[in-house]
């Protein structure tokens, strides 16, 4: 089948302006995107520019705006889309570098801030800290998050104000939040009940409907809130 | 452009870097550099897990698992080494586990532990549960792990930046040329120590596990460099990648009790290894897929089979094999159990195949996974700049693009994550040793130069030969006759091939001439280490007239020890030519003999 | 192994806003609930229109509900319905003005200006809070 | 060189978030309707009441039209099934497995609520 791509341009060296381009590409239907970005690149335009590594959605490069929606675009084939009409943006909320590519610094910047590292000062044990099969599972959902973006640029209250950690750096915190073995807790509690913490949240899903690991974002930032809010984790 | 100094600088951030630098950093000021974010490397993607003999599930010692290891390699992997790795592995899958690495438990609360092709109790010759695992991300966990590791240590990142050139003075490491992909300018790091663990490079072959972003530049640059690369006829084919996309099935699902099908339904491993059957070591089943497809019995004729993990298949040769859990009552799965531990591998079908693991059987074909060879090292992770053990002073690698050599002719299942995390850190301590000691090397007033030119070089290039084409035709050709069987005549075909894509490549249809995140020289520019890494692949295959391992020969189909139990070394000389030279494999405990599973 | 802490839950300004909001929202719920069957109660079913019935649930003042037709209001200004109104105008002014302050605040992103901003709207609040109260007790 | 990472409007609303993006962005608009009908009302009828001035008078009139209750009753109700939705989720986060549901649940209060209201309304202005 033929599909026809509308893709965000700019480039930074030539263009004032960003503009929209179109392209005609043979597609199968279990095609991902990310094939059709890269025939494009190869066979029609080197200039088309976008991040991608693994190809199978474990590595968070290539996340972008799939017909209006944050998607991975080596995770959506030609035919989930349902139309041969797809339109490709860079992701909102952070600055476009070129083309597809924006810039992650503010991203990993907030990553950064909510201490997403183990923390416990006890000496360790001759062997593994034991941790039981269900303390694993409390916090196994966080644990998958591949530093994609799709949440937070997808979180119109990031949108609003950059400031805001956002869901991915939320997530990253429960994921040590709800470690058994984790001591740092209080510290990152402490850092998300700020202003641009947890309760710049409102509820509105996106991000959980982004993720392209299907991790339950807004229920990780309602548990947070509510150890913040009870003082108690379970 | 910018200079910037650095006791140890490390190239790549995947977990061999990341280990490097976290052990560097302790005592060396330490940079990381990176062309990608580092959770992006490519050891995110593993699934299985890590080897180890915990013994959290039932007997096992580190040295069944040295044995395992020489047995998988074909004896050609040196002992020495194998035995230090294996005997370090569970002091360093603890130190991970102190790291926070959140491993899957056992209902004792201990790190829980899957069976893996060619992982055996030495005793029984029964599949022995060594693999750590967390579900089917380990790789995944490792790597964040290992970086949130570096963000709480305070390392220094340089992301999205590529080495495109080592500097060397006087014979020894002296910094690295590096680009900074988002302003297209070029960076020199000037160190006393350079760590090199840039990853494999399986973007050679047309159906890979591998990152589009893995085409072995370190690998590539050693080898401008006037350095040898080791053993480069042997990299390794997964047995089960999914068919055309090469996405990979981890062999944990064997390991749960999955089979290889074929269109007649047969359990078709019963017959090419009576004992561990679907869990004998990769080479092996890997063969036994393209027999059975080249006999005619791949699914409906295709270039597949199934992989079969429905619970009623896997109940079914579970109670035929009389496979039992460690309390002794009968091996029972149920779709949940399943879901529950490969839950990965279960979207990737979802995704990718539209079919339902637990209901449908997977169409799977082996797929270009992992490089054997690589850069040559010692145990310390020193490189080693000939056949005679010389060390180049300054310089260390490890992970995927060195080679210990540990995995001799077949890597198992489990141990290259090991590999990296134990190397890794071995780099790491042993180049802030070395930078302690040594004095910066005056960088010469070119250091740039030949990068540069190289990057003008395709980027004025004017020419009708598009990147892809060249691509698509190197992978077609390594992947016919330089891939699971090999013969003198297909290999020679695929060199003229290369050669003559070689020359072509010189003609490249360059559209983007800019500087700020100019991703098509840079793709084009690693298709050019692809091909030098091709052409040496296929000159040291085409010099090893025997069957070992991973490089199985139709010609040549005998393990010939008598005149092959040695390492290959290459060189690419100036003018372009090949040279090969042996070295012996270090022989310790295990003598080497026939290897049946 | 030690065990986890957690902060006490702290007296952290957006965390007792945050708290504040779902209280009071839950309050107005409730308060209105009581107020709409109240009014149905007595007789609004047959005295009243919509917006009055409307007008007594939010803001359950007999002056509130002149324009309505019910024949003697004087009793139902008594003490009980005073309290219900003092507590929808102070949770009301109070949740409003604060969600006001948080959509601004997303808006404007310099601390200076913020603070201008919260003082603003501080003395808007304290101003209706005042009219809201000199309402209900003077009526 | 890069573009700066402010989102237009525009860009905003063509996000295809789901259902709860919208009842977000209603949320909002309904909130600052009624604190400003509610302050402005208040402040009105303190005006009338103590100071006789025209201005709320004029105020009054605004608000007491059609459309501008038709808008109010619509901000009342929308908000407060909305904000209780958001207080249950908020306060059992283990519900958030059901938030479609949630969302279905809350346009089949809203929807008849305020299309009775309305109705009634409009018949009585129509009435006199
Ligand atoms: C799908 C899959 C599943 C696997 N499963 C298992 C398993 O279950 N068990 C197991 O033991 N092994 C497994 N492996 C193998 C193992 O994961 C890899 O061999 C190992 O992760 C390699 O790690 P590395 O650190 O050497 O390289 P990588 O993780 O590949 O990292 C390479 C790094 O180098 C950087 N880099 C590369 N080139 C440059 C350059 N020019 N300039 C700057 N930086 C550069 C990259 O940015 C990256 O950070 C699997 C492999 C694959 C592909
Ligand atoms: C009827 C009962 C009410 C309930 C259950 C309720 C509930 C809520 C909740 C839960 C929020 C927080 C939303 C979030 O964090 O995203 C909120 C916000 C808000 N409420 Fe209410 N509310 C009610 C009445 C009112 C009234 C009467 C007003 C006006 C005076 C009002 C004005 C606001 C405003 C302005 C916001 C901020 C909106 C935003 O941040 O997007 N609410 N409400
Ligand atoms: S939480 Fe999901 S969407 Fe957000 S960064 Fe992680 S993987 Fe990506
Ligand atoms: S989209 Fe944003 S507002 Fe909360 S639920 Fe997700 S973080
Ligand atoms: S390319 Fe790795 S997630 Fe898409």
């Amino acid at each position: 089948m033929q599909v026809t791509l509308k893709i965000f341009r700019y480039n930074p060296e030539t263009d004032k302006k960003p503009h929209y381009e179109t392209y005609k590409v043979e597609a199968e239907p279990t095609d991902r995107v990310l094939d059709l970005l890269e025939k494009v690149k190869g066979e029609q335009d080197g200039t088309l520019t976008f991040r991608r590594s693994c190809a199978h959605g474990v590595c968070g490069s290539d996340a972008m705006r799939i017909n209006g929606m944050n998607r991975l675009a080596c995770k959506v084939l030609v035919k989930d889309l349902g139309t041969d009409h797809i339109t490709i943006e860079p992701l909102l909320g952070l600055p476009t570098v070129k083309d597809l590519v924006v810039d992650m610094e503010p991203f990993f910047e907030h990553y950064r801030s909510v201490k997403p590292f183990f923390i416990n000062n006890d000496p360790p044990p001759q062997k593994e800290r034991l941790q039981s099969p269900e303390e694993r599972a409390r916090f196994d959902d966080t644990t998958k998050c591949i530093l994609c973006a799709a949440c937070t640029t997808s979180c119109p209250s990031f949108w609003l104000d950059g400031q805001y950690v956002g869901p991915a750096a939320i997530v990253n915190a429960h994921r040590f939040i709800f470690d058994s073995r984790d001591q740092g807790a209080e510290e990152r509690l402490k850092i998300l009940a700020d202003q641009f913490g947890v309760f710049r949240c409102h509820t509105i899903f996106n991000c959980t409907l982004a993720c392209p690991r299907e991790i339950q974002i807004t229920k990780a930032i309602g548990e947070v809130r509510k150890a913040i809010a009870t003082g108690r984790l379970d | 452009m910018k200079t910037h100094q650095y006791d140890v600088v490390v190239v790549g951030a995947g977990g061999a870097g990341l280990m490097a630098a976290l052990y560097a950093s302790r005592r060396a000021r330490t940079a990381v550099i990176s062309k990608l974010y580092p959770t992006r490397s490519h050891t995110g993607a593993a699934q299985g897990g890590i080897g180890a003999a915990l013994g959290n599930m039932e007997e096992d010692h580190p040295e069944w698992h040295t044995y395992d290891t020489v047995k998988g390699s074909d004896y050609l992997g040196d002992q020495d080494a194998i035995e230090f790795m294996c005997y370090q592995a569970p002091e360093i899958v603890y130190e991970l586990e102190h790291m926070g690495l959140p491993f899957s438990r056992t209902p004792e609360g201990l790190i829980a532990q899957r069976p893996f092709g060619g992982h055996t109790n030495n005793v029984t010759g029964k599949p022995v549960r060594r693999a750590c695992y967390a579900a089917d991300r380990t790789g995944h966990m490792i790597l964040q792990t290992l970086y949130q590791q570096g963000i709480k240590h305070g390392l220094t990142f340089f992301d999205e930046f590529q080495m495109l050139d080592l500097i060397m003075v006087n014979g020894r490491a002296a910094g690295v040329v590096a680009l900074e992909i988002a302003t297209g300018e070029i960076h020199i790091f000037h160190a006393k120590a350079v760590i090199l663990a840039t990853g494999g490079w399986g973007r050679v072959w047309e159906i890979t596990s591998n990152a589009f972003t893995l085409s072995g530049d370190g690998a590539a640059i050693v080898l401008r460099k006037g350095l040898p690369l080791q053993d480069m006829e042997f990299y390794q084919f997964h047995p089960t990648g999914i068919y055309k996309l090469g996405i990979l099935i981890t062999e944990g699902v064997r390991g749960e009790g999955g089979v290889l099908i074929n269109d007649k339904g047969e359990r078709f491993m019963d017959r090419y290894a009576p004992t561990v059957k679907d869990l004998a070591s990769r080479d092996v089943v890997s063969r036994a897929i393209y027999i059975e497809i080249r006999e005619g019995r791949g699914i409906n004729g295709q270039r597949y089979v199934y992989l079969d993990v429905r619970p009623e298949t896997v109940n079914k040769y579970a109670a035929l094999d009389g496979r039992t859990r460690p309390d002794g009552s009968p091996y029972v799965v149920t779709a949940e159990e399943l879901l529950a531990k490969l839950p990965d591998i279960i979207d990737f079908c979802r995704t990718y195949l539209g079919i339902d693991p637990v209901t449908e059987p997977i169409p799977v074909q082996p797929t270009a996974h992992y490089a054997m060879g690589g850069i040559p090292t010692n145990i310390k992770a020193e490189v080693l700049a000939d056949e005679k053990g010389t060390v180049v002073p300054g310089l260390y690698a490890a992970g995927e693009t060195a080679c210990v050599s540990v995995h001799g002719a077949n890597r198992l299942g489990t141990n290259s994550l090991l590999d990296i995390v134990v190397f890794g850190k071995q780099a790491g301590i042993h180049a802030a040793e070395y930078a302690q000691g040594a004095d910066f090397e005056p960088l010469p007033a070119d250091a740039a130069d030949f990068a540069r030119s190289q990057l003008e070089a395709i980027r004025n290039s004017k020419g009708n030969e598009r990147i892809a084409d060249i691509a698509a035709e190197m992978k077609r050709v390594m992947m016919d006759h330089v891939g699971v069987f090999r013969t003198e005549e297909g290999m020679q075909q695929a060199l003229e091939k290369i050669r003559e894509l070689k020359a072509r490549f010189k003609h490249l249809h360059i559209d983007d001439r800019g500087k700020i995140f100019n991703t098509e020289l840079l793709t084009a520019w690693e298709l050019s280490n692809l091909l030098d890494l091709a052409e040496v692949t296929t000159v040291s295959a085409l010099a090893r007239k025997e069957s070992r391992g991973a490089h199985s020969r139709e010609d040549y189909p005998k393990r010939d020890d008598q005149n092959w139990l040695k390492h290959t070394l290459a060189w690419m000389r100036e003018n372009g030519q090949i040279e090969l030279r042996y070295k012996p494999v270090v022989i310790t405990k295990y003598q080497p003999k026939e290897r049946v599973y | 192994m030690k065990p986890r802490k957690v902060p006490t839950p702290g007296w952290n300004f957006e965390y007792l806003m945050w708290l504040f909001t779902r209280i009071s929202g839950a309050a107005m719920l409730l308060l209105a609930l009581i107020g709409f069957v109240g009014a149905l109660i007595m007789g609004a079913r047959y005295h009243m229109d919509l917006g009055t019935l409307m007008r007594w649930t939010f803001f359950p003042n007999p002056n509130h509900v002149l324009n309505s037709d019910i024949p003697d209001i004087a009793p139902w200004a008594n003490a009980y319905w005073q309290i219900m109104q003092l507590l929808l105008v102070f949770f009301g002014a109070t949740h409003g003005f604060n969600g006001l302050r948080l959509v601004l605040e997303e808006y404007i992103h310099s601390w200076g200006w913020q603070l201008a901003l919260r003082l603003v709207l501080m003395i808007l609040w304290l101003i209706t809070l005042g009219a809201g109260f000199f309402l209900v007790l003077t009526s | 060189m890069t573009l700066p990472r402010r989102v237009p409007l525009g860009a905003a609303l063509r996000y295809r978030g789901g259902g709860p993006m919208w009842a977000w962005i209603l949320h909002r608009i309904s909130g600052l309707g009624m604190i400003l009908f509610i302050a402005g009302h208040v402040l009105a009828g303190f005006g009338i009441q103590q100071l006789g001035g025209d201005w709320a008078i004029w105020y009054n009139t605004i608000y007491e039209s059609l459309y501008f209750q038709l808008f109010i009753y619509f901000c009342v109700i929308f908000h407060a099934v909305n904000g209780a939705r958001i207080i249950i989720l908020d306060t059992w986060p283990a519900l958030i497995k059901f938030q479609r549901e949630f969302i279905w649940l809350e346009w089949a209060i809203v929807l008849p609520v305020y299309a009775l209201t309305a109705w009634i309304m409009i018949q009585r202005s129509l009435g006199g």
